[in-house]
Parts: C-alpha cells; structure tokens; sequence
C-alpha cells in the first residue's frame, strides 16, 4: 500500500447549534458587562497609581527601617500562632480528608457530594469570628477558641481544595486497583492519595501558614500571636516595629514553603 | 459557685506587648488580695469578651465605655470602678481634625456647610469617640446628616483618619485625644500637618466591669482591692501602688468608684443616634416615625431622671 | 455448570459511536480464548465491560453464574466477582508514584482481610507470592524501583504480575504482549498457558498477533465495529478470514514477507451470526 | 519453558543506612514533641468542649433568626464586594500565572525559582494592610485601593497554588510537545496548561470567594462591602442581622463553587 | 556529508543502572534502521537521548552534523534541531484533554511562527496537512474526539499522525506499532518506508517484531544492556543470533509454532565491537 494523497478537506467540525452560539456570545457579553460594571464599581483609576507612585515609596519606606528591639516577644508571638496554627490545621486536615473524598463527584454520588459540598461552603462563608465566639461560649478566651474556630474554618477550605485535586486525577490507577476487587476504601487508599499527595501536601502547607498569619481570630479570642501584635503597631503607626514583624513574618513563610517543597519532592 | 481562677479580660487597643507587661504587676497584687490565681486575657475585639462574661467564662473586665455598656445589657456585667489618667482626670475628648494647610476649615460651623463637597473622615461606626460624640455634638444637635451633606464619608479606625488628614485624602476627620498623643510620638512629621478645629465635651474615662453572679465575697475581695490600691495601707505600700499605676496601661491615677449610672451619658448618646438613625430612615412612614421617636424621647427622659436622681458620683 | 464468563446482549455507546453493539459470548472454564480485531473494534470496551468497570447500556455479564452488572447497572457483588476475574489493561494501569512491589501486592487486596489490605499489612506469604510473580515475569530486580521508573515493557510485565498475585480463576488481559520483546511475550505466554494447564484457569486475552493467538489459544473470537465476527476454533483463521475480518490481502496480514505458515491451515470459516456459532459446551 | 517455582525469598529492600533511621527517627520524635508542645501552648482541653457545649447552642441560635429588613443593603454591599474582589482576583490571575511558571521548578531552573518563590513568599506573608496603606498613600481612600490590596496579596497565593499544580503534571505530553520542537512557551500552552486548567479554575474561583470575604482590607480602605457591615452587626451584637449577612454570603459562595464545578467539569 | 544522526560515546545511568552505556551510533541520510533488543535494554533511552529530551551523563549527538547535546548538556540549538526530527512515543504522550486534531497540530508549532503557534493561530495549510495525516493513518473519524477517548491503537495512530504532520528530515520511532493490529501496523510502516523512499526522510525506528525489522528495514541495530551487540543488515538477522540477543532458542524467538522463514538467511553474525563494525557511508 502506497500513501494515499487524500484531498486534505478538513471534516466539518461538530456542528454548534445556532441556539449554543446565541448562548456562548450572550455568556461572553454577560462577561464584559460585569468585567465593566466591576471596573466602575471599583472606582478603577490606575492613572492614579502612577501619578501618585511617589507617596507609596514615601510610605513603604518606613517599613524598611526595621526596629528588632521587641523582638523576644515577637518571637514569643510568633511561637504562639504557630502553636494555635498547627491543632487548627492539624485538625482540620484529619477531618476535611473524609469530607474532601465525600465531595469528590468522581468518588461519591451527586446525592451525597451536594450536601456535603454545601455544607463544606457554609464552613468558609460564616466568618471565623462567628465560629470564634461560639467556641469561647463553650471554652472561654483563649487559645484552644482560636485552635477550634481556625479548625472549622480551615475544614471548609481544606475539603475543597483536596477534593477538587481528587476530581483532577487519571483514573487509569483507580481502575487498575478497582480491578483487583480492591474495596472503595482501598481504591482510594492505592489508587487516589499516591496521586493527589504532593498537591495535598501543598495545600495542608499553605492553609498552615495562613493561619500562622491569621490575626482576626486570635484578636478576638485574646490568644495573642504575632499577629495581633502587628496589628497594634500598625495601628500606633509604629512602622519600624511592623517592619520587624513582617521580616519575622515572611522568613517563617518562606521557611515553609521551602519545607513544603522538600516534602512535596519526597512525592512528585 | 467556686471559683477557682479570676479570668480578667483586657480590651487591648494598644501594644499588648507593653499593656501585658504593664498589667502584671497590679494583677500579682490582685492575685495575692483575691486569694486565686487571675488569667489576663488580651483581646483586641470586645465581641469576645462580652460573650464571654456572658457565659461566665469571663469575670472581670476592662472595657470601654460602649463595649462596657454591652456587656453590662447582655452579658450581666456591671461597673464598678473606673480608672483614672495619671494627672488624675476622669476622661477624654474627641476631636475633628482638618490638614494644616486648609485655612478655610478652621471651626465646627466650616465643616458644616454642606454645599463645599468635602470628603469626611469617619470613625468606625462603634467607636465612642471617633464616631458615636461628633455624630451627636456636631451633626444630630445641627441637624446635618454626614451621608447626604459630604461628598464622600469615608469611615477608617483613628490612625487611618488621622493620616487621611495628613495626606490631605479626605478634608476633615474624627479622633480623640489619646490617639493624637500617640501620633505626636510615633509620626512627629503627620502630627504637625494636622489641626484640631473641634474639641468634645469629657468622656468619661474607662470602667471596669465584673460579672453581676459573681459571689459576693469574691466581689467584695475584688472591690476592696481596687478601691484601695494606691490608697490604703502604709506609705510604702501607698506609693508603690501609684508607681505600679503610673505604668500601668498608659498611664493610671488611682482608681474611683462607679457604678452603671457612669454609662448615662453614653447611653443617651446612643438613643440620640438611633433617634436620628429613624428620622433619616426613608422607609418608614411619617407614623411610624413618630410612635418610634416618640419612645426613644421616653427613654430619654427617664435617663434624665434617673441620671438626677442617681447620679455617677 | 455455568460459564466462567457469559456476556448476554450487552451494549456500550459513546455518543454515535457504538463502541460494543449487543453482544454475546460465553466462555467455559478452562478455555483459552483469544480476542483479535482491528484498532477501534471493541476489544478493550469489551473487557472493560466484562470486568464491571464499564456499565454497558444495556444487557448482561455473568462470571461463573454470578451476574457483575445487569441492564447498565453493577450489581452488589460486583467487587466480591472482580476479585475472581484477573485483569491486566492495555495502558498497564499502575500507580506511578508507588514501588513495583507495591503495585504488585495490590493484587492481594482482594484476598486478605480488608483491614489490613487498607493499611498495607501485608503478611510474608503476601510479600512472597508478589516477589514469585515478579520473578515468573522476569522484573525481580526492579521490584523496589517506582513503577514510573521502568521501561515500557518493565510496566507491562508488572502489571501481569500483579494479576497473577491475584490468584483469579479467570484472567481477562488486554494486549498484555503488546510492548513486550518476543522473549518476554513469550515467558509471559507461557505463563498463562501454563496456569491455563496446571490450575484450569479460563483465558481472554486480546491479541494483535494472530499467530500468538494461534499458537497459544484453542478458540479465537474476532471483532469488528463492535460485533463478534468470528468465533471459533485457532485453526480455522484462514488468511481469506482475516483479509475480510482487517480488509487488505493475506500475506500482509499475518506477518509481512512470509506468507508461509498460513497454507497449513483449513479454509476459512466466515462466521456473520456469532451468537449461533458459539462453541457449544 | 514452564513456570518456575522460584523460592520465595524477598529481594532485600534497599539498604536504610544507621544514619537514615537515627535521622528518621530523630525527625519523627521531633514531629511528636513539636505537636505536644503545640497542644499545651495552646492550651487544647476537649473536656471542656463537650462539657459546656450546651452554650455553643445557645449563642449559635441567636444567628438562626435571621432579619432581613436591610437587605437591599446588605445586597448593595455584596455587590460592592463582588465587584472589588472581581477586579483584585482578575489581576491577580493575570499577574500570578507567568510568576507561578517561574516558580514551578519542572520548568524554571532552580536560580529563577529560588528568588521568585521568596518574592512570592513575601506578597503573602506582607499582611494586606500594609499594602493598602501603601495603595491609600497613592490613590486615596475607597475601592480602589482596596483592589489594588487585594490584587497584590493574592498574586502570592496564586502564584504558589498554581505553581505548585504544574509542578504535579504528567510529564509526558509535555514532552510531546517539546519534541515537535516547539518553545518553552508552546510546551506551556498545549503541553502544561490543558493538564493543569481545572484545578487553575478552582483555585481562582476559591481565591474570589476568599476576596469576597474578605473585609480587613475593605474595612481600612472604607471601601465599604458586606464584610464590614457584616463586622459592624457582630461589634454592636446584631446577631440577627448577621444571621442575615451570613445567609446571603453562604448563597454567594455556594454559588461560586456550583459555578466553579461545572467550570471545572468541561475541562477534567 | 554529515550524518543524519550521530551518536558518540553517550552514556546514561539511573543510580547503579546504566541505561546506556558509551554507545556509538552513524546512521547516513536515507538510511532505515531497525532498533531491537530485549525489554529494558535502552532503546527507549537511546531515543529519548538522540532526540535531546534527556541528557547522557557524557558524549555527544549530532543531527546533520550539529550537536543538539553534548557532554551532559543541551546545546543552544537544540530546540531548532529537534524540528527536524519526528518523534514517537512508546507511551504515544498526547494530551489527554486536547482533541485528536490539536494534538496533530501540534507537529506543525516548528514551522510556524512561533506567535501564531503559541496562539494556536494555524492557517488553512496546517489543517489540511493535519487532516490529511489523520487520513493516512486512518483515524480521520476521530479527528474531534478528545484524544483520551480514543481506542489504544487509534491513541498510538495519532502520534504518529503528529509525527507526519512536522515534516522533519528524520523520524525517531519508539515502538509505533505495538498497540496496532496487522492492517494498521502495515499501513504505518508502509506510510514511513513511502516517506523514505519518496522524500529521503531517515528513520530509526524501535520495534519488538524481528519479521518487520527484516521487511522493513536495510539494517539493524541490537541492544543488550545498554550497548549495541549487533549492526549490520537485516539479512544477517540469523535465529543464532538472536537466540544469543535474546537468550531463548530460535524458533521460539521468531514466532511461536513457525520456525521457518528463518532458515532462508545468512549464518549468524555476533558482533561483540559495534562501533567497528558500524557500517560505512
Ligand atoms: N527514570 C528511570 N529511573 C530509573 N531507571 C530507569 C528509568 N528509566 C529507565 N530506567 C531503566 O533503564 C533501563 C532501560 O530502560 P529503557 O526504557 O530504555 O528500556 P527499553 O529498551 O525501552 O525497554 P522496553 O522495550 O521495555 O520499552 C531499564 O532497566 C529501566 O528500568
Ligand atoms: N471514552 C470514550 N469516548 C468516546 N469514544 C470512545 C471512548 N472509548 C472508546 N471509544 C471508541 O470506541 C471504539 C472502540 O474502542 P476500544 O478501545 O474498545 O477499541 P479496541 O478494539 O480496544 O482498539 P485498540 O486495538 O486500538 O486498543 C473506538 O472507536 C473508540 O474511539
Ligand atoms: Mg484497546
Ligand atoms: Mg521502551
């Protein structure tokens, strides 16, 4: 058999139906305008920005003239959060991973996955503080509040992100697992977590450190932690102290994240 | 009821590194009156601590005067005593401040004129000086409503206000005296751009406030020990309790005795705002409006009464 | 006695496509069958369906008289029944990210207990049959390398040895020799004729090699746009079969430059209605 | 050749060196001793949880009789928060994927990864409001502000949640693509981005839903929004009202997260 | 005149494994060779080595004399050179999520300019090569489908249908015809050996079929353990040999059950030092 030289016609191209082009150009206009009325909503002025760059460097300025003088207890604020951040997160990735798979279309069913999809998006819309003050009903000021209200919070989020990484995996594996009679628990045992766990890892680092950063929440249970005391140099204008606490603040990040790189190499 | 730990919730509005430090020494001396351990705790939401006491998980508090009044109406708290500044002065004020180089705005009367267009600087909706005493002394008794009246009312915490002014972003701004001093140390150069054009009559400095249930005897160990700190006892004693309250905070006289009744005038600011909040309200209809005021009017009145007939001495 | 595997009128559409249209088949303990046809004709949505990890959109499949789904749905034994059926896929199916030995031992999920399969506590039996099998296929020394660090053929050999870890009464393999040099696809054919001998267990293995599938299979099903269009004894795939079955001329069918080995077999047999002509048991 | 019965005899596992155990050892005692400090420190009582939770109930139904007489206003302030966190997420997104690239170490090599994970690092771990002072400095008080805010700190989210995907691929249709010859940039764009794009878009739409929450930021820009007036009925105890809030947040973010999922299913 | 593709002294190893071992390799333009060897060998490393997508621990490759790697490193060029080699995965390496048609297109990102390709801006001419690529190979069925809904072979067609449509002076095969069944795996190599008679395109092609190698292919290169135990042409293929390259017995190597079409050639020829022995252009 030689090579055919086919008349290269290209095959007409799955006919789109004039009523999903009416809808896809109604759905793009409907973009725009909102992208539009943002604009205006926003009062966007970036003429502004440019016009005005000076004061920003007047004003970042400050911060570059850090003032360590306080720096045990920022330390000591800073060990505090990480305490309440490691229970909160530590929690809240024990129980999102159960919920993260109960949200997962490509492991439960539609009936099961919208609850608790739903439920899961009410644990991130109520506002931490509310979670905040019904713990300290039940446990008083102070730390543990912090730990259970950043818990909850945190459950909503982790759920969310674990389970969109599960929706995302090949399932080639799954069925090679499935196919041995394995069951629902151990297909995911095998088959799922290998794949999803440097993501997993990823996100359980950066939710950690969020909630090392945290501030609002510690404020109003009275926890301490670095963050309330940022605030408050903040609000004395106390720049060069808020300079301070920020160096303290984006090593302890970036210390993360590096670690959160290493772990997640032992896995990619 | 046994109680076993005093936990003593502090409404921290300034470096609680400093107010943590400042406080241990008076709440060792508490500590050895009471005969129980307390547990300073320092929020810097009241929200918490107000539910708190509400579920006697806080028995003692220093709040401000709002927050106090809050947790003496849903939390069964009560005022029993309140601090004194250093040079022995019962309160503060609040203050409207405009940037120095606007010589047209230079009193209250400049900034009421609503056909300028300026842009205000509010406070936080909650915060007694920065929004709850100029919302009454300036715009509710000249009749002005900051929302139709300027351009543009912006609403920031103090600091924001304070350097909004500075940096000439809005025309004029709430704050109160404590803020300014703070600002006169810690930015020297904003402070000198800003001018004071009002001044508030005194708000009553801050008071403290415990749980109503809590046992007596604990209450009386407790009110015995304020009352007396800086006051009772040998010389010695005497002048070290002022010296522990001179550090304390930022800076405390002895502390006097006070009851609820040091909250009527802010009570009756809050009524006149609320009064003024339905005069405002376009969705109601003129009667509603009328049996509405109409019952505040009655409230009142009765503070008025009873600020006559038991005054906060 | 029942069939190890019978599929009865079953259907798989994606779309316009119909990738299996109605279909029957029935596989006797024991047999060994091969599954030839074209690219695209089915053979894998038939597996796929026979092992219950594809639901057909309607009819039914039976594996020693138990039905693993029925009318598009599964049915509650469907895992209980899989663990019977040992699967090996085209694209091999391992986990990447797991050891070759780890892969393997997968197999034996379906054999131990489901709490100690859950967290890996494998026992030294477990372990040993994993490296036995990884010695039949001939990767023993790669069994602590990540599956992912293998070559193509590593892969395919670890996968077939996870089915043999599974211990099934029927193996279901997909091109299990497709990467495979000829001295391994012969070791791995080996293998499953041998446990075809020795333990009787029931052969479906797809095949593009017909004369694999002639030199290892008894009876031969072909398909085409999703139908079964021959099914019969090896020794009937005569070279007219199978131009008609993949459409070009003979010799170049079964292996180009040697038509040689076709002209010892019988005339063609054309089977155009499956389901009669199935070998009667 | 019949099937061999080799003896069973399990292939030594690599060989784990004294040093790596007493190293993996040392680690894992750290891990638990690091956790029991963290338990302490913050002062974790369960007990007590269960002992007073009759409270938790009581203060949780003060929000469970919702007042919606201000809702056109709460409505207007969703709106005004919709159309910032619009604006600072689409900024971000634009501004977050080629720094997210540069992040991702299976693309850039390790000189540009470093540095521009650590700047990364930083626009997280820098509290947002620093920034919007900064942006206050040059464009004044209101949304705008507020979006620039929002814009920055959440380039330093995305830019780690969606380097940290592409660095989750499957490395073999990337390889495709680089071997048709193709630049780095074709590689990203047919090989990188189809494997990476449903999770991107639920990164996104996660982050918008955070944005929408959002209030701190809004709150010192006076941009207004539903979070602060959300802020506002918590400090004056208007626990109906918030009820209220919280009502029309849960439907905004449930919403999101229905969009975000048939979003993401057209991609996966 | 420089080789299409020259091999010097390259080397790979993973951890203790040498993958490759300092191997040498000319192949002249127009030439067609067959690359064997047992699973694991290294002919998908060599591939991926000669084609730049992963550097050897040290020795060079040259595509028409201009090294695209050398001592461990990419060169600057090496993008540019990569156009000019088609290459075919083992593992086929589409998108999954992308259609059959923009994954062909795909073949075409080298010859266009790099902003209308990274836009995905191609222009009537590219389509039309694309499509009439997936004609050759037989999937323009397909064409709209995504590529993972594609059937094993129809996934492996479209690889190479992505291989076609770039043009390149030398096409690197992996195994292309693993997945095929008869007919299609002879309208592959047919379509590549059409191509290097017509248009001198110089091909290397990896194959586990020894009968293709012979047909197919002027000469042969062998594998074991990451060097090269055999070149020379096919013709000198002798079952000895293999039987020594694979190290099962003759008949068995070929096919299964068919020993003879291997009797027609040449005595055996075991070559222990291949770089000598590369034959001379
Ligand atoms: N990433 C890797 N890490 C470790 N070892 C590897 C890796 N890739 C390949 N190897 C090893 O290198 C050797 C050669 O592999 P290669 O893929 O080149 O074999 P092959 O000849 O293509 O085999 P097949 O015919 O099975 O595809 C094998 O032993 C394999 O296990
Ligand atoms: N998920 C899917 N979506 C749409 N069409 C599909 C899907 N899976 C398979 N098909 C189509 O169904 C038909 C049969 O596919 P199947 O994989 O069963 O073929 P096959 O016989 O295994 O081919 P090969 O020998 O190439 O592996 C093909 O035309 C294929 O394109
Ligand atoms: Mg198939
Ligand atoms: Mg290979």
């Amino acid at each position: 058999m030689s090579t055919t030289n086919v008349t290269a016609v290209l095959p007409p191209p799955p006919v789109a139906s004039v009523l999903s082009i009416l809808v896809r150009t109604a759905l793009l206009g409907l973009a725009v305008a909102v992208l539009v009325w943002a604009w205006y909503a926003s009062e966007m002025d970036p003429a502004q920005l440019v016009r005005d760059s000076r004061n920003m460097a007047e004003l970042g300025r400050d911060f570059f003239k850090p003032d360590f003088t306080e720096w045990e207890f920022y330390l000591k604020g800073m060990l505090e959060t990480l305490a309440i951040a490691i229970w909160g997160t530590l929690l809240a990735v024990v129980f999102g991973i159960p919920f993260a798979l109960l949200c997962s279309t490509n492991i439960a069913p539609a009936w099961i996955t919208f609850p608790v999809r739903r439920m899961m998006d009410a644990l991130r819309a109520i506002n931490e503080l509310v979670f905040a003050l019904i713990f300290i009903a039940a446990v008083g000021l102070g730390p543990f509040a912090g730990v259970l209200a950043l818990f909850v919070h945190t459950t909503g989020i982790i759920a969310k992100l674990f389970s969109e990484a599960v929706e995302a995996i090949d399932h080639g594996p799954v069925e090679g697992i499935r196919g041995t009679g394995a069951t629902k628990l151990q297909e995911i045992v095998y088959g799922v977590i290998p794949q999803v766990l440097p993501l997993w890892i990823g996100f359980t680092l950066y939710r950690f450190e969020s909630n090392v950063r945290s501030a609002t929440v510690l404020g109003l249970v009275g926890g301490g932690g670095i963050g309330m005391t940022f605030n408050e140099t903040m609000r004395s204008f106390q720049y060069e102290q808020a300079g301070a606490i920020l160096v303290i603040v984006v090593i302890t990040v970036s210390a993360l994240d590096i670690l959160s790189q290493r772990i997640r190499a032992k896995f990619i | 009821e046994d109680i076993k730990q005093l936990n003593f919730g502090i409404i921290s509005t300034e470096s609680s590194a400093a107010l943590s430090k400042s406080f241990e020494p008076m709440l060792k001396d508490l500590e050895k009156a009471v005969g129980v351990p307390v547990k300073a705790y320092f929020a810097q939401d009241y929200a918490g601590v107000i539910e708190g006491m509400r579920f006697k998980k806080v028995d003692l508090a220093w709040y401000g005067n709002k927050s106090a009044m809050e947790a003496v109406d849903r939390a069964g708290g009560e005022v029993f005593v309140q601090t004194t500044k250093k040079d022995g002065s019962k309160g503060y004020y609040s203050l409207l401040l405009v940037n120095k180089s606007r010589t047209d705005l230079n009193e209250v009367k400049d900034v009421l004129d609503c056909s300028k267009g300026l842009n205000f600087g509010n406070g936080d909706a909650n915060s007694t000086s920065g929004n709850l005493v100029p919302s009454y002394y300036v715009f509710a008794i000249n009749n002005v409503n900051p929302s139709n009246c300027y351009k543009n009312v912006a609403v920031s915490n103090h600091e924001g206000n304070a350097l909004a002014v500075a940096m000439g972003q809005v025309d004029f701004a709430t704050n109160n005296t404590e803020s300014m001093d703070r600002l006169a140390q810690s930015r020297p150069d904003d402070f000198a751009k800003i001018k004071e054009i009002w001044r508030s009559p005194l708000i009553p400095s801050d008071p403290l406030v415990w749980r109503k249930d809590l046992p007596s005897d604990v209450k009386a160990k407790i009110h015995s020990f304020f009352l007396g700190y800086g006051r009772l006892g040998t010389p010695e004693e005497v002048s070290r309790a002022r010296e522990i309250l001179k550090t304390t905070s930022d800076g405390w006289g002895p502390f006097v005795a006070s009851s609820d009744a040091q909250l009527y005038p802010i009570r009756q600011l809050e009524l006149f705002k609320s009064k003024l909040k339905i005069q405002n309200d376009e969705k109601l209809s003129a009667d509603e409006k009328k049996s509405k005021t109409a019952e505040i009017d009655g409230k009142l009145a009765d503070l008025s009464k009873l600020m006559e007939t038991t005054p906060n001495m | 006695m029942s069939y190890a595997l019978a599929i009865d009128g079953i259907s798989k559409s994606y779309g316009a496509v119909r990738a299996v249209s109605s279909l029957n088949l029935r596989i006797a303990p024991g047999e060994r069958v091969a599954l030839i046809g074209a690219s695209g004709s089915g053979k894998s949505t038939l597996i796929r369906l026979a092992s219950g990890l594809l639901t057909g959109d309607s009819g039914e499949v039976r594996v020693f008289g138990e039905a693993i789904q029925r009318s598009g749905k599964l049915t509650k034994d469907a895992r209980k029944i899989r663990r019977r059926i040992g699967l090996i896929f085209q694209k091999f199916n391992l986990v990447n990210r797991m050891s070759v030995t780890s892969n393997v031992l997968v197999g034996a999920l379906g054999r131990i207990s489901e709490l100690r399969g859950t967290f890996g506590f494998y026992c030294r039996a477990d372990r040993e049959a994993a490296y036995s099998a990884l010695c039949q296929v001939g990767i023993e020394q790669h069994a602590h390398k990540r599956a992912e660090a293998l070559s193509g053929g590593q892969q395919q050999r670890a996968a077939i040895a996870r089915a043999l870890v599974q211990r099934a009464k029927v193996i279901i393999a997909d091109e299990p020799i497709a990467s495979l040099d000829p001295k391994s696809a012969k070791r791995v054919m080996d293998i499953l004729a041998d446990l075809n001998k020795t333990q009787g267990i029931t052969l479906l293995v797809s095949l593009h090699q017909v004369d694999y599938a002639r030199a290892y299979f008894d009876r031969v099903v072909a398909m085409r746009g999703g139908e079964i269009v021959f099914d019969g004894p090896s020794s009937k795939l005569t070279p007219e079969f199978l131009t008609e079955l993949y459409g070009a001329s003979a010799e170049e069918l079964i292996l180009p430059g040697q038509a040689g080995p076709a002209e010892t077999h019988q005339p063609m047999t054309r089977n155009d209605a499956p389901a009669e002509l199935t070998r009667a048991h």
